[in-house]
């Protein structure tokens, strides 16, 4: 069973469990209409992973930043996206977040504080370098987190800011949701050791693994993290275990991976085990949880709604934004 | 002869060359049991084993240097890059390295290897996953360039990479991925650096590259209703570029569309269009060179704005038409 | 007015808008004590501290990525990235972040970043060292490439640079650092997109960039003393490029020839000699557009062959002559 | 006291003790060729960091390859170099490595297992791994070393390479030669650990910490690290302390490092220690050492010679060696 944090109130914890579905009704949603041709292009599924992006943001402030990546519907809603914008953006419509020029691998909010998703891989680490050192230059006290997947791990791009990051005692935390594999590639085939947070040795900078699906594991780990970068005392390393539930993107037969692993990992849903633990400590009822299920798919669905409302970008906008005046 | 699919034929040049000679491999993210993200190499594994179908951590700048090291020292690496925007991170390998070390070394060993990767934007990944960077390795020299629009010619010329002794970039566009055409079953080689006339005509000569191909075709016979007959010409090699067909087809027809998906500002097309113009053909010239290229911006995720990044049909039709009436054109407009 | 170097010219350049904007500072490597690999820096350490001037560790790929995180959460970063070679390290952040967020993002957030860098041949640094490779970043839709030839140019136009909300490459070339010329104390901004005419001419244009600027400006001299006025443009930008001030000048001269010293298979000299010729002024031509670029090599080592690979005066003055006389040179040749 | 070890002959020891100096005369002429302007272009010396590149090199067989450095003229002269050959290259002569066409950063001896020299800080690292990787697929027994500094230890080359040599066990031994500096960054403002060695822990290979300026305690090392790699056990990473006692490349005033600390070092002089070692053990007398010193001056000498006597690269040699047939 789960721990509760004592110092969480009902009121902040329906909030975060209410995200968990957020992030697992949007990310639903989106999937069906993939299979369905409703949307096109690609897409990435943070379906089982709703912990470690809600536990993350749970702990920062409105002006902390993220960076997130390819796999970043979840962390754009815990950073407090508009739903709405988000949705339209995978339609492709005016309304969305980027105009409809961005769609899913771009979706940025920059007036929250998500720097945007990315679809380079790795690509997320020197931006939130970059926003760190802002934060230290001009004395602004924020705090940045960068999420990435363990497959990223092994670019080039995580060793060199890192290492930036820890000499430089830049304000930043970096958050591995090691989800088991790159998209493909077992990640006990691709990294020679156990955990990847073991990685923060070569930098001098603390490192720490937590149970990804637990999201008060995560929020004690990252609030630490935080709290070390927001004292000035530099950057972290944490590994959250996690694992998606969906295929890599939106096609994907899932051969390098057994039913009975995918088995494994669903008993662990970290939503289920939030709810769990809270009614065990009887903080709130079944009826709450309940309703709190259901607001959140009446909000996915509004947004879908939204979203078809929502009309097709003007042809003549697709040379206007490239520069900035 | 049967169809079959361009990705097929890429797979089946791979697996015929990988059954014909000991030295060449594959290497790659997710091309094992994945089979590649776009399918590719899929079953290969399971024909050629683990060892030969190296399956990569995602470290680009890592597997493109490996591949380096094990061509220079007597292998015959094949790389996939699963997006060819992805190259930016294999840009010094392939750059600083592979193009230079045999001149560098004062012409002592070359680094046979082929980057094979998918290009190109029509399937909404958007700015990042939808670029068509080949303007950059057809200036590097030490590199050769292939961009096959068709199944038949993507196995010939895949065959002639991996037997090349110098490092190749081959452009697989994924749009034609789905594509199909007759293609030999026995293995074929196509010579780098061999244009090839996709259709005669004597009014109009369109030079097009990977999917502009097809399109020009479509262009093609749509103005040979209105009685234009336009030559479509697919240099196929970008690098060594087959300069000698493209002049006598623009001698012959005297008029001059370059068509390519790059973004039009510093695209390859503007190589074309000047060497033809620098050669003896520019005295046969009815009408200025034209050039048809991408959107100056990057690829918009939106699939109407998407689509309206790249020469259309349409673009293609008003230039050679333009072309074709300019001294009427000119007095309207000049 | 006081004469100053190129180098110079930069520095005090980034001093004045240091001293100006809180917001500018440098990162790079050897940028601190050292002063930069050219010294460009020298001095700067001591006037404003290593929070501003950042030393780095040896990893283009952080600093560059640093420097778009922090261009788009409201610092102004000056990159130096030590030569443009390595410019491959850097490109994933400069091409797939820094020019694409805007768009991206659908007209939200900026990356005013400068990344300045020493490009071409000329000191036998070679291949790796050597290369001019801004054909490449002007080929992306969300960059501004900048590329002045002489010291009042470079300190006015990295001023507009650091200024701008855009992600500029500024290329300063190595064998012009030493060269001096009248440049204003004041600090004074060169709008980026505004070409210059270095001397005016009736017969023939060159346009010429960076260090071809120099022989450019020989080369008409000594056309003069034979009578032929060359008049020499500087686009001193690539993007974004004016293409008025070349199109009026061709319409004036009636031929061009362009020159740089990147290689020239798919150099931008293509893509302005093609602009060029689709452009009103191609009426007015009275001889075939002519282009000199770099050999096809990478640099090679030995002073020799290295000033080889690069279009000399003695080029220049030829393909100008052959324009003049191009109806007689065309019966000897054609 | 630095230790001989048991099992080397005098001959042997010799061998070791010229190619020392001749790395160390080879450079030192260089050195005043570009004071003097008689060659062009830059030049990266290793003097004071002899031992390393002789101690490694030591213990490989004809078959086994190097990758090298900017900082390669030991390396190169480690690996059996025609001596001749590598100063008529830096005079830019027909008769160089490279035909005159690479200089100093870009001298490679195929025949002798040299893949070549680097101008591209860290671009060896993934050189070595490929040719490794023919050794495995070609089952041809041969063990890489890639050297390279402390600096390019924090290129993102290096985590991906060591990364992938470690799954794949790739027979690589990685080789730092931790010179202290950069060009003028200070290892220790780079990077916040104390031994670069450490790294190895983030990809689960062994890593060993030698001192640099004994030739002994290289070849110990290397020796261990080459022979678990051609067992198939995979890389390895080796640290030499050890430092430069030029500037960093032609024109460098040193300003990033104290007279003081430089004295030290030279106090650690590799030949010097290498040499008392060997007449304290009496294995050798005053008179063969420096008889051992003067053929290395003297061969220096003849390759200053012999480049030039030797003669430019004709024109015509421009346009060719850029493709292979
Ligand atoms: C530089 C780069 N290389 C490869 C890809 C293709 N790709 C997209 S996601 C992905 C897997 C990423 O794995 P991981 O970092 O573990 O994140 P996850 O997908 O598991 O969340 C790959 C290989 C990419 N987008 N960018
Ligand atoms: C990718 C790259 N970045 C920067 C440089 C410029 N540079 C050449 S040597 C050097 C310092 C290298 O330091 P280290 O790896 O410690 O080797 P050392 O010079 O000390 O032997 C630098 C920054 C380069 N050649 N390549
Ligand atoms: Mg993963
Ligand atoms: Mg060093």
């Amino acid at each position: 069973m789960i721990q509760i944090p004592e110092h969480l109130s009902k009121e902040r914890l329906l909030d975060l469990y209410e995200q968990m579905w957020l992030i697992r009704y949007f990310d639903e949603k989106v999937d069906e209409f993939f299979a369905k041709g409703m949307i096109h292009g690609t897409t990435h599924l943070a379906v089982g992973q709703e912990a470690s992006a809600v536990g993350s943001c749970a702990v920062l402030k409105e002006e902390d930043k993220i960076t997130s990546t390819h796999r970043g519907h979840g962390h754009c809603i815990a950073k407090g996206a508009d739903i709405n914008k988000m949705m339209a953006e995978l339609f492709g419509r005016e309304t969305g977040y980027c105009k409809g020029k961005g769609g899913s691998m771009h979706i940025a909010d920059l007036d929250k504080g998500n720097l945007g998703a990315n679809g380079i891989v790795g690509g997320g680490f020197a931006i939130a370098n970059g926003a760190g050192l802002t934060s230290r230059m001009k004395d602004l006290g924020y705090v940045v987190l960068c999420f990435f997947g363990d497959g990223a791990s092994n670019e080039g791009s995580f060793h060199e800011a890192l290492n930036l990051a820890s000499i430089w005692d830049l304000p930043v935390v970096f958050i591995c949701e090691n989800n088991q594999y790159g998209m493909s590639g077992p990640v006990k085939d691709m990294i020679n050791i156990e955990h990847i947070a073991s990685r923060s040795g070569s930098y001098g900078i603390p490192g720490k693994v937590v149970d990804g699906n637990d999201v008060f594991d995560v929020m004690n780990a990252v609030g630490e993290a935080v709290e070390h970068a927001r004292e000035g005392n530099g950057p972290s390393l944490v590994e959250c275990k996690t694992y998606r539930w969906k295929g890599h993107s939106k096609s994907d037969a899932k051969k390098y991976r057994t039913r009975e692993e995918e088995k494994e990992w669903r008993d662990k849903d970290p939503i289920k085990r939030m709810k769990e633990a809270m009614l065990e400590k009887e903080i709130v009822t079944e009826e709450e949880v309940e309703e709190i299920k259901q607001q959140a798919k009446r909000k996915i669905e509004e947004s879908v709604e939204f979203s078809k409302e929502s009309p097709e970008p003007d042809l003549s906008t697709l040379l206007t934004d490239v520069y900035a005046d | 002869m049967r169809e079959i699919t361009y990705l097929e034929a890429v797979r089946e040049a791979l697996s015929q060359e990988m059954r014909e000679n000991e030295d060449v491999f594959m290497l790659g993210e997710d091309i094992g049991v994945y089979g590649g993200a776009f399918g590719v190499s899929r079953g290969m594994l399971e024909e050629f084993g683990s060892e030969r179908i190296r399956n990569t951590p995602i470290s680009e700048a890592a597997i493109s240097g490996t591949a380096v090291g094990a061509a220079l020292t007597g292998m015959r690496p094949v790389l996939e890059l699963q997006f060819s925007d992805f190259i930016t991170i294999a840009m010094d390998n392939l750059v600083n390295q592979a193009a230079k070390i045999r001149y560098m070394y004062g012409g002592k060993g070359s680094v046979p290897m082929v980057l094979r990767t998918p290009s190109g934007s029509g399937t909404g990944a958007a700015a990042q996953h939808s670029q068509s960077l080949e303007a950059w390795v057809a200036h590097v020299p030490g590199l050769k360039v292939v961009q096959p629009s068709c199944g038949s010619d993507a196995k010939g010329l895949l065959k002639a990479a991996i037997d090349d002794n110098n490092p190749v970039v081959f452009y697989e566009h994924k749009t034609l991925y789905k594509t199909s055409d007759h293609v030999p079953e026995e293995a074929y080689s196509i010579p780098l650096g061999k244009a090839d006339i996709k259709r005669e005509g004597t009014d109009a000569t369109i030079v097009a590259t990977a999917a502009m191909v097809p399109k020009a075709l479509e262009a093609a016979s749509k103005l040979a209703e209105e009685g234009i007959e336009t030559e479509v010409v697919d240099p196929r090699t970008l690098v060594p570029l087959d300069k000698e067909t493209i002049v006598e087809s623009v001698k012959k027809t005297g008029r001059l569309l370059v068509a390519h998906e790059a973004v039009k500002r510093g695209g390859f097309g503007g190589e074309i269009a000047s060497t033809i113009a620098e050669s003896e053909a520019f005295d046969f010239l009815d009408a200025p060179i034209m050039r048809l290229g991408g959107a100056e911006v990057p690829i918009p995720y939106n699939p109407n704005l998407e689509k309206a990044t790249v020469p259309s049909v349409e673009d293609m039709i008003d230039s050679v038409k333009q072309m074709v009436h300019y001294d009427t054109w000119r007095e309207n407009h000049g």
